[in-house]
């Protein structure tokens, strides 16, 4: 089974393992479980299935704890340089002319850490759905689709082969389209929702086509070696990194598997169905934008990167396809972020964003950095959307408009202000807060790998970042309450979702502080914002860094060799400085345009041309939107689609009526000439094909019985001569 | 042989000669006469071709009884005994291509096939036996089932017939 | 004796049966042209049972003529009653399945 | 050779048993309709368990071999015999059809479709049960011919009687496309006797005959074949007999045709067209190749243009037996395997999907879909339902669509030795790109369907309130085999690959492995 590492067996420690690690393949059964108990007899539950949603999490959480502890164990046992083989279990799931699939688990430090994430968060969000969404319509089939949606995110990430990261892939998928058409009522809702699903889908034709290639390049190699199917993570893994295999090929399959991770993750150029996700409820913002949905195409490049690192050449430096398509989403929708007055769509293009900062680590060597940004990602930007729905939920009555219906909730609100200020000074990279520790990490690594363009690319955006929070900050917290946060209760200004939620008590009782089922999230969250990056703090020295010690493979036959910039004080406090800058930019701007109203700022748009314009473009979402909907979409739905439809009926349909047309006008003329008495009646051009058939048929349908025999003899004496004839 | 050649070509020519007139002539009792001589006439080929029992069915059945029936469905048609100008339909000239032709395939598929080929000096000739026992043997289910298409036969003509 | 002698004289009588079947509209005239044809394929039937020396054609030979009667008597009563309906026997006249 | 001819009188009275019943039937007054559709659900019922001992008694681990061989003399004059088998290609199409049959015999119980005559009704409904599935067990080309076309006169009368407002047109067009191409595979089978030395039509006889005809005497062979079969999947230029028929039959008629009657044409390539003519096959197969992929995308623009659900679900099965050819294309056994989990899968969803547009027809009196809106909140469960089988249709991964798809897509990357490897992995991208398409078609049908508010109906008079009543009980019990057939199928693959398998080795053996 090992062939590489028993190799060298004699200097390796034997790993240990445990129960927890042995069984994670239970993390995602058991939400799947709950999903199916939850569909059968959630609604006879006495808290509607809910309860099972959240106990299944929790299950999770402790056997993704338990996991990592364990995990922890093995790293620990073995030695300095040792690969630490990941815990593979795998069963025959099917198989048929001579093509495996398998089902199993592939544990890692990885996994373990998204695993963890994942389990965690989800938990989270499904204890803040409990009064989010109390006495929703659906609260049982929502808690249904969130359970299943983890499920979907923990199969996928313990997955040992790529069909079953397909599986789970699809499962999040599906589910995000329920949820994200919680409210499908609307049309603006399940439009986003099939939206959402519909690009997404659009990235998978490269995952289909990604997986096929890898497979029919790497099983023979894989076989041989390993004895596990082309599908298999591990064995794809070593397969990469084995020289065998042809650059081109990998090249190929590297980037279609790409697409799919643009799709699945928001790159430009498919980022766009997000922000529109933000249709959904925030609970389920929450958990697609922070930790599952969105990370699930960061992971597959990490889960994957020997084949992205030989690839995509990724060692050598300059530029290659992942950190392009990295630095150019940091900057779009960081751009992007400033002209938003939705909240949630603020921190749905913050997180695309980030999401950009973790694929140009990845792209850019800094794989261990990008990993870890995952992670503290994960918990300030579900405490920031957390927060936003805290502020709909019981301030601005359900309207996520910052200018029309926030303004000065900190006082009202100090427990969610509190901990929205941590994440967002963690979002925007302040030291100790965990944003800096893993996105100054990539930084610092881009332009260390060699990657220097992007590096000044991503500072670029760590000022942006830091200004677009400000903003947001500003307008929600500071300044006058207006619209729904100034008690004003203005019905047509409610958000869509308004009318299916039975909180209509909160909207006379104006803005105040969540109950503690918001709130406690809200704190754990934000602690953990302010902690996580702890774990691997790179500035305090080797010894802080734990996460590397536990989750960066080293490097072996399975894991290619990753180098790590030296911490230098002097970058990082330029880093800082550059946030500051941009923090303090835009609390003045903010200042003056949104409260001193400053005659200079405001209406510059309109006076300034070429801002103007910069600013129709932004908000237009640089006409990417138009030109999916209206080019592309509409085209394929409209004309080309009708197009197709008129060649379906037109030509395909109008050879075979003109056959028939044709072959009336045939055995008219035949019979004409057999009969002159009966013409009438045979000669109807316009006729329709019923008609048609009919009449062709018609003049030999006389009655007469001599007619018949007439025609039945000379048919007998035709044929018996072409027979004749044949034969001779 | 040459006895059986002369009696062949004149009975044929006699057959052939009756069986235009079936088809010709006006008068649709002189036809059903005509008729008779034809299947005498295939009486008497059935003989040449060494099969009495046949023959001898044919007679009885054909000449005995349904030229009788035919006579009987004439009458009853009260067909007059006389000429008639109305038996020929307006496409009577129909026939004789559609004739033509089938002649034509049938003569090039004979000459092909059979040639000069004679039928041999002393065949073996089939005894009534052999053919009773060929009925009630091999071929005993299309008996049965023909037996039931002459029962069928009779009922349906009583039905047709009937008056109410 | 050829083989041919008789199948042509079979050829023959079927061809002049065709032409009374497609020429004649009365019906009674009809049936008899039928019954041509198949006293024609009686002849090739027997003319083969004696050049292969089996005993099958003989077997046919008498079903056709059983056949020949009960069609004939249908086919009789048939007449009769359509002469009974519409006091004529002409199939000209008798186009009511026209298509 | 003697133990796969025991018992080989199961699949003879499992295949004319529903004659009996049309007999039975046929006996009785018109007017007892009850006691008519008591003989037709216990004919079904019978047939059924005929099927189900059949597979008991089938031997998996000989999946490969024909088993229950029966032979008698049947037309001894032109070498036709009564030659029946089945083997593993076979058997889940043979039980298909007698499933299907049996649910909707059940779904008949109550939703007869106008103008009623559930005599009539329910005889060609057996008739084409015994049609179906005497084509699946037929091992002589006569026998497989005479089956085959026997289906066509009972779906014939059953679109043009109880269909919909141009059912004679839709009737008649499938009637002679269909008779069109049967007309050009006799034509083949013909030749294809003739040139094997007039010994046999039966099929195993043919297979190792059939590979020693001179190869461009094959080629016209396959062309033949190839309508006639291509005709009845439906292929590329040969479909547009299909979205009429769909429209216009009746629900049962949709559901048969699409769960079994397609079949017929994609598993006649499987059993004849590729083992006897193998050179032909290879010349053949880019060209089936292109056509199927032509199909996938071609069908999904398809979709996208209809404005009638039921048509809309027609075109969808354009695109996906295009999935089907694609793998049968390839010429490897993963392909075919793919192509015949296919056929089963689509069997199930699509039929399952038209199932959906019957009640969905019944209870709003259109199919139009810009008349129809929320139906999730008017009725749950059948909106639920039909959310399933959208996504099962768009190959979800755990359904039973998905295991007919991918791996046809798979296959394609790397097809038979021989075949031009680049244009078949342009194909697998198309293929690719056709998942989207299907995931764009369906989504938004169902977007359009089952979401938003309702439509206001108030002005029809026909929808009135109570109308809209949710999943019936007769709907539950036709339906729930198939609901369930479609999740096992998707999560254990195996239960019918491991069935596929063996035989399709087999019947690829003539390629030279």
């Amino acid at each position: 089974m090992n062939l590489f590492s028993n190799a060298d067996a004699e200097v390796l420690a034997p790993l240990t393992s445990g129960w927890f690690l042995d069984h994670a393949w239970l993390i995602p059964v058991v939400p799947a479980i709950a999903f199916a108990l939850i569909i059968l007899f959630g609604k006879r539950m006495p808290f509607k299935g809910s309860e099972l949603g959240v106990l299944s999490m929790l299950a999770s959480l402790v056997l993704s704890t338990g996991a990592g502890y364990q995990w922890i164990q093995r790293v620990n046992s073995a030695t300095e340089e040792q690969f630490v083989d990941p815990v593979i279990k795998s069963w025959t799931w099917w198989q048929n002319a001579g093509f495996e699939f398998g089902i199993g688990q592939h544990i890692d430090g990885l996994a373990v850490l998204v695993l963890f994430v994942v389990a965690f968060i989800s938990t989270l969000v499904q204890i803040y759905s409990l009064e989010y969404l109390r006495g929703d319509r659906r609260y049982t089939h929502f808690f249904a689709a969130l359970t299943l949606f983890s499920g979907g995110m923990l199969a996928m990430v313990l997955a040992d082969n790529m069909m079953l990261l397909l599986l789970g892939w699809e499962i999040m998928g599906l589910c995000s389209f329920m949820l994200i058409g919680h409210w499908w009522e609307e049309d603006v809702n399940s439009k986003a929702a099939l939206k959402a699903f519909f690009t997404v889908r659009v990235g998978d034709v490269g995952l289909l086509v990604g997986i096929s290639m890898l497979y029919f390049a790497a099983n023979d190699w894989t076989r041989e070696n390993l004895d596990v199917s082309g599908f298999s993570i591990r064995g794809i893994s070593a397969w990469a990194l084995s020289g065998e295999p042809n650059s081109t090929v990998i090249m190929i399959a590297a980037v279609a598997l790409f697409i799919a991770c643009i799709g699945k993750s928001g790159q430009f150029p498919l980022h766009t169905w997000l922000p529109d996700a933000m249709a959904g409820p925030t609970p389920v913002s929450s958990l697609l934008h922070s930790s599952t949905m969105v990370v699930a195409g960061v992971y597959l490049v990490a889960r994957l990167y020997p084949v992205f690192f030989v690839g995509l050449d990724i060692p050598g430096g300059g530029g290659n396809l992942i950190v392009i398509i990295g630095g150019i989403t940091i900057v779009i929708s960081a751009a992007l972020a400033f002209v938003q007055n939705d909240i949630k769509r603020v921190l749905a293009y913050s997180t695309v964003s980030q999401l950009g900062y973790m694929m140009l680590g990845l792209g850019a060597g800094a794989w261990m950095p990008a990993v870890f940004h995952i992670f503290t990602h994960a918990f300030f930007k579900a405490c920031l959307f957390l927060g936003a729905g805290s502020i709909s939920h019981s301030a601005s009555h359900h309207s996520f408009d910052m200018k029309r219906d926030m303004g000065g909730l900190r006082k009202v609100m100090p427990i969610t202000f509190a901990t929205w200020i941590i994440s967002t000074l963690a979002l925007c990279g302040v030291f100790p807060f965990s944003g800096f520790f893993s996105k100054d990490e990539i930084i610092d690594n881009v332009g260390h790998n060699g990657y220097g363009l992007f590096m000044i690319i991503a500072l670029i955006g760590a000022f942006m970042t830091a200004a677009y929070m400000t903003r947001a900050t500003y307008l929600t917290f500071f300044g006058k309450p207006r619209g729904a946060s100034a008690g004003h209760a203005d019905h047509s200004a409610h958000d869509a979702h308004d009318a299916h939620d039975s909180h209509d008590a909160h909207a006379s009782s104006g803005p105040h502080e969540s109950g503690l089922l918001i709130t406690v999230p809200l704190i754990i969250l934000s602690v953990l914002a302010l902690s996580s990056g702890f774990l691997n703090a790179t500035p305090f020295g080797e010894s802080w860094e734990r996460m590397k010690l536990w989750v960066e493979p080293r490097h072996s036959a399975f894991a290619p060799e990753l180098h790590h910039a030296p911490f230098m004080w002097s970058k990082a406090l330029m880093s800082l400085a550059i946030v500051f800058l941009g923090i303090a930019v835009s609390w003045v701007l903010s200042f003056r345009l949104f409260t001193k109203r400053d005659p200079r700022l405001v209406g510059l748009t309109q006076r300034v041309k070429i801002l103007g314009v910069g600013h129709k473009f932004l908000v237009n979402k640089y006409y990417l939107d138009d030109f999916y909907e209206k080019i592309i979409v509409r085209n394929i739905a409209g004309p080309i689609a009708s197009a197709a439809y008129w060649i379906n009926q037109n030509i395909l349909d109008g050879i075979i009526h003109k056959i028939a047309s044709s072959s009336r006008l045939i055995s008219g003329w035949v019979y004409r000439n057999i009969d002159q008495r009966v013409v009438d009646g045979a000669v109807n051009n316009s006729a329709s094909f019923t008609k048609s058939v009919g009449t062709a048929a018609q003049p030999s349908q006389s009655g007469k019985v001599s007619q018949y025999g007439a025609l039945l003899f000379s048919a007998a004496g035709v044929a018996a001569l072409v027979l004749v004839i044949i034969n001779t | 042989m040459i006895a059986q050649n002369i009696g062949f070509w004149t009975i044929a020519i006699v057959m052939i000669v009756a069986a235009l007139r079936v088809v010709t002539t006006n008068n649709v009792v002189h036809a059903a006469l005509w008729l008779v001589v034809v299947l005498a006439g295939a009486a008497a080929q059935y003989i040449l071709l060494a099969a009495e029992f046949v023959a001898i069915t044919q007679v009885l059945v054909y000449i005995g009884a349904v030229m009788v029936l035919f006579l009987f469905g004439t009458m009853l048609t009260r067909a007059r005994i006389g000429s008639e100008s109305d038996l020929n339909n307006t496409y009577k000239k129909l026939g004789v291509p559609v004739a033509g032709l089938m002649f034509a395939a049938m003569v090039v598929a004979l000459s092909s096939s059979f040639g000069k080929e004679k039928i041999p000096d002393s065949p073996k000739v089939i005894s009534t036996q052999e053919v009773s026992d060929q009925i009630f043997g091999q071929y005993l289910l299309p008996f049965w089932a023909l037996s039931f298409v002459l029962l069928a036969a009779v009922v349906g003509a009583i039905v047709l017939a009937r008056k109410d | 004796m050829f083989v041919n002698q008789f199948l042509f004289l079979a050829a023959v009588l079927f061809c002049i049966g065709v032409y009374g079947v497609v020429a004649r509209k009365n019906a009674v005239l009809m049936l008899m042209s039928i019954e041509i044809i198949l006293n024609s394929v009686n002849i090739n039937l027997l003319t083969f049972a004696l050049r292969n020396g089996s005993t099958d054609g003989h077997v046919f030979a008498l079903y056709i003529i059983a056949v020949a009667a009960a069609e004939v008597g249908v086919g009789l009563g048939l007449v009769l009653l359509v002469y009974r309906n519409k006091k004529t026997i002409s199939v000209d006249d008798l186009s009511e399945m026209r298509g | 050779m003697n133990m796969l001819r025991d018992n080989n009188w199961v699949l003879s009275v499992g295949t004319f048993l529903p004659i009996l019943g049309v007999v039975v039937m046929m006996l009785m007054p018109k007017a007892q309709d009850q006691a008519v559709k008591f003989v037709a659900l216990v004919t079904s019922i019978a047939t059924l368990a005929v099927g189900i001992f059949t597979a008991m008694k089938f031997d998996f681990d000989q999946a490969e071999k024909m088993q229950f061989v029966a032979e008698t003399k049947w037309i001894s004059v032109i070498k036709s015999s009564y030659l029946i088998g089945v083997d593993g290609i076979s058997l889940p199409l043979y039980l298909l059809s007698m499933v299907i049959t049996l649910l909707v015999v059940i779904y008949s119980l109550n939703h007869l479709p106008n103008p009623g005559k559930p005599k009539a009704f329910f005889a060609l409904l057996l008739v084409l049960q015994t049609g179906m599935a005497g084509t699946f067990i037929a091992q002589d080309l006569i026998l497989f011919f005479v089956f085959f076309e026997l289906v066509l006169l009972p779906m014939f009368f059953m679109i043009g009687v109880w269909g919909g407002e141009q059912r004679q047109y839709a009737s008649i067009k499938f009637f002679l496309y269909t008779m069109f191409g049967s007309a050009l595979m006799l034509v083949a089978f013909l030749a294809l006797f003739f040139k094997t030395g007039a010994e046999s039509f039966s099929i195993p006889y043919l297979i190792e005959n059939g590979g020693s005809i001179a190869k461009n005497v094959q080629i016209w062979i396959f062309a033949g074949m190839f309508v006639g079969f291509a005709v009845k999947v439906p292929m590329f230029p040969f479909h547009t007999w299909l979205p009429d028929a769909h429209t216009q039959a009746p629900t049962q008629g949709s559901v048969i045709l699409a769960a079994v009657l397609l079949k017929l044409g994609t598993y006649g390539f499987v059993r004849i067209a590729l083992p006897i003519l193998p050179l032909a096959a290879r010349e053949w197969a880019p060209y089936i190749g292109g056509l199927a992929v032509i199909g996938i995308i071609y069908g999904a623009l398809g979709c996208l243009a209809q404005s009638d659900m039921k048509r809309l679900i027609a075109f969808s099965s354009v695109a996906h037996m295009g999935f089907v050819m694609l793998g049968i294309s390839t010429l490897t056994s993963f392909g075919i395997n793919a192509a015949m989990f296919g056929m089963v899968a689509h069997g199930l969803i699509t039929g399952m999907l038209f199932f959906i547009a019957g009640s969905v027809k019944e209870r709003y009196h259109t199919l139009e879909i810009s008349k129809i809106g929320g139906m999730l909140t008017q009725m749950p469960r059948l909106g639920w339902i039909f959310g399933f089988c959208c996504m099962a249709s768009l190959g979800l991964p755990g359904l039973a669509g998905f295991w007919g798809e991918f791996p046809a897509i798979l296959s394609t990357y790397n097809p038979a030795a021989g075949l031009n490897v680049t244009v078949y992995r342009v194909f697998m991208v198309i293929a690719a790109l056709g998942t989207v398409f299907a995931a764009a078609y369906l989504l938004w049908l169902y977007q359009r369907i089952a979401f938003g508010t309702p439509k206001n109906n108030s002005h029809d008079e026909h929808s009135t309130h109570e109308e809209l009543h949710d999943v019936t009980t007769h709907e539950w019990l036709a339906w729930s085999p198939l609901l369930i057939g479609i999740l096992v199928l998707g999560i254990m693959p195996n239960l019918l690959f491991s069935v596929f398998d063996p035989a399709v080795q087999v019947t690829l053996s003539v390629f030279g492995g």
